[in-house]
């Protein structure tokens, strides 16, 4: 009776079938069964063999048939799976504490921490500098030659190169600054004498660069 | 019944003879109604007489008319028309008459009812397409696109500049351990005072034992006066020290108290 | 600058760019537009030579790569809808007036209310419209110039990806109602009746598409 079958309903061509599966392939949902894909085949059919031809056909190319516990789908090759990841680029403003570090940094290098800390009123977070640093926008500076021997932030071009700048010299003074209107005048507070002179061992050459 | 219409659309008319069935149910607004009668005639919608369609259309009117069929308001409005349109195409052509001339009206209806044919043609050739998800696929087992969010940081010049002029103005908001620094403790005077005792065997003015850098700033010499004065005091009472005073307003004096037998004071 | 940027980031080989494409159409059920493939790209692909190459590699398949409205997606071949029964959506049954409507809105668009409803000679029920937006088949177009500035509608990404249309020029017997005269925007003299008399059917820029 089986052979009865398939001389009544003659089954279509081998690459026909091919052409066949690979359309029930791409558009169910779910993977699918040897017996699942022949129920939807034409009789007489042999989704073996075109499994097996596709499988040769998408050897290589961008999707591929994969099979899971007997079942058959069509998969993303292994190798580009990191193009199924899309990196949206979202350009957002540096946080206060960064912007400052940087600005102390640019205006005092090479800077310390503790200077930098110090000039803040509080204290920088080693993610702050770290951020600063994958940005490229500071790098080390010499270690400064006082007790501890601490490391030092300088600017980098990449930084003079974002902002504009020539060198970091450009950059305006206080006095620039508040005529720019920038610094608003609040009393002179920078002639109180500091109470604790050993956090700023340096303070001598702060303003060295400038 | 998207495939309602085109050939063979018959409407709800059926024209058995003399009798018309009525069947207003059937019909999407007058233009269609009008259709269905050109169609019915049989021949090229461009060569349809409109005024036998007109004569049709109020036939079928004064037919549901007759048989107590409430017609809504537009298949009236068009009936009127028609009849308006059916006794200017009688008359003949008045060419000093204003306005569009009757030919100008039937040709309008003619050019109407062709286009709303066509768009029922196309309507059925567009529904008879391949449809996605009934002859056409997408593909079914889709893969999410991750989003990754990247933010990159990003600062002006004049932030820059803001941030710098910012910090340096701070000191108004600053924490409050800062706003005491300009603050000379008692204890810090009295660990001063303590110290420098001992070279202190003559009288010497509370202003020399002041510590250095607080002398110039007004508001840190008042603090460290004040600080070195209660000093002072601890320790003339601990009896380590003796304070003199030359007049009301003339300057403090102190000196280490002599140790051992001791003159009194006169 | 574009050729050092070329020299900088070396874009993969064409037929490796092709496997990507490929990759990424198939991992989506929507139509993707050149620019969106080439977000996911490396730097200096060229998904149109890649698409074009895969178009060539997929003519003839069960599955083909198509274009709607200027993006790209891989479909079923059409003479393989049978084999999807069960994946298949009753498509939900539209009324004369929705598909009427639908048809006006494609064949005229950008269409107003009133010249859909003058070309129909009867109303159109807010639900109609409702519809077929709820669909995604139509979109509100830009407001007509004409007094009162009625809102237009126009047949969305969607509509051409669900009828199979490339662009809305491919709308199937758009030549002959165009060579008929049938898509003229013909005011109707004064003394026709009018469905909505409060409504000015201004057909100025009514077929800007076609």
């Amino acid at each position: 009776m089986g052979e009865a079958a398939r001389t009544l309903f003659d089954a279509p061509p081998a690459a026909e079938q091919e052409r066949m599966v690979e359309a029930i392939l791409f558009a169910t949902a779910q993977p699918l069964a040897l017996c699942a894909i022949a129920d939807r085949l034409p009789q007489g059919c042999d989704p073996a063999a075109a499994i097996a031809a596709l499988r040769r056909r998408y050897a290589g190319r961008g999707v591929e048939v994969v099979e899971r516990d007997g079942a058959f789908a069509f998969r993303t090759a292994p190798d580009l799976g990191f193009l199924m990841a899309r990196e949206a680029v979202e350009p957002r403003k540096l946080s206060r504490a960064a912007v400052e570090t940087l600005a102390i940094i640019a205006y005092h290098q090479p800077a310390t921490r503790a200077e930098i800390e110090e000039i803040r009123g509080v204290g920088v977070s080693r993610g702050t500098l770290d951020l600063l640093m994958e940005l490229g926008w500071i790098g080390l500076g010499r270690r400064r030659l006082s007790p501890g021997r601490p490391v030092t932030f300088v600017t980098t071009p990449a930084f003079l190169d974002h902002f504009g700048l020539e060198t970091a010299r450009d950059l305006p003074g206080l006095r620039e600054l508040r005529e720019a209107g920038l610094l608003e005048a609040r009393g002179a507070p920078d002639t109180l004498p500091r109470m604790d002179p050993d956090e700023d061992p340096d303070g001598g050459d702060q303003d060295a660069l400038f | 019944m998207p495939d309602d219409f085109g050939e063979g659309f018959a409407g709800g008319i059926a024209a058995g003879g003399d009798a018309l069935v009525v069947d207003v149910d059937g019909f999407e607004g007058p233009l269609d109604l009008l259709l269905t009668l050109a169609r019915s005639q049989k021949v090229d919608l461009r060569r349809v007489s409109i005024l036998g369609l007109a004569e049709r259309y109020l036939a079928f009117v004064s037919e549901a008319r007759r048989l107590r069929i409430e017609l809504a308001a537009d298949y009236l409005v068009m009936a009127a028309w028609l009849a308006f349109l059916k006794s200017r195409l009688l008359l003949p052509p008045d060419p000093a008459a204003p306005g569009p001339s009757a030919q100008d009206l039937a040709d309008h209806l003619a050019f109407q009812l062709e286009r709303l044919e066509g768009m029922r043609r196309v309507a059925a050739r567009l529904m008879g397409r391949d449809q996605l998800g009934r002859d056409i696929f997408a593909r079914g087992l889709t893969e999410p696109v991750i989003e990754r969010r990247r933010v990159i940081p990003d600062a002006t010049l004049v932030d820059l500049l803001r941030a710098y002029a910012r910090v340096k103005t701070r000191e108004d908001y600053a924490p409050l351990h800062v706003r005491r620094e300009p603050v000379y403790t008692m204890e810090q005077a009295l660990a001063r005072l303590r110290g420098m005792l001992g070279m202190a065997v003559d009288w010497r003015v509370l202003e020399a034992f002041l510590p250095e850098g607080w002398a110039l700033d007004p508001r840190a010499r008042r603090s460290a006066t004040a600080a070195t004065f209660a000093a002072m005091l601890e320790l003339v009472k601990a009896g380590v020290a003796e304070l003199r005073q030359d007049g009301v307003f003339a300057p403090l004096m102190l000196r280490a108290r002599a140790v051992g037998p001791h003159l009194p004071h006169g």
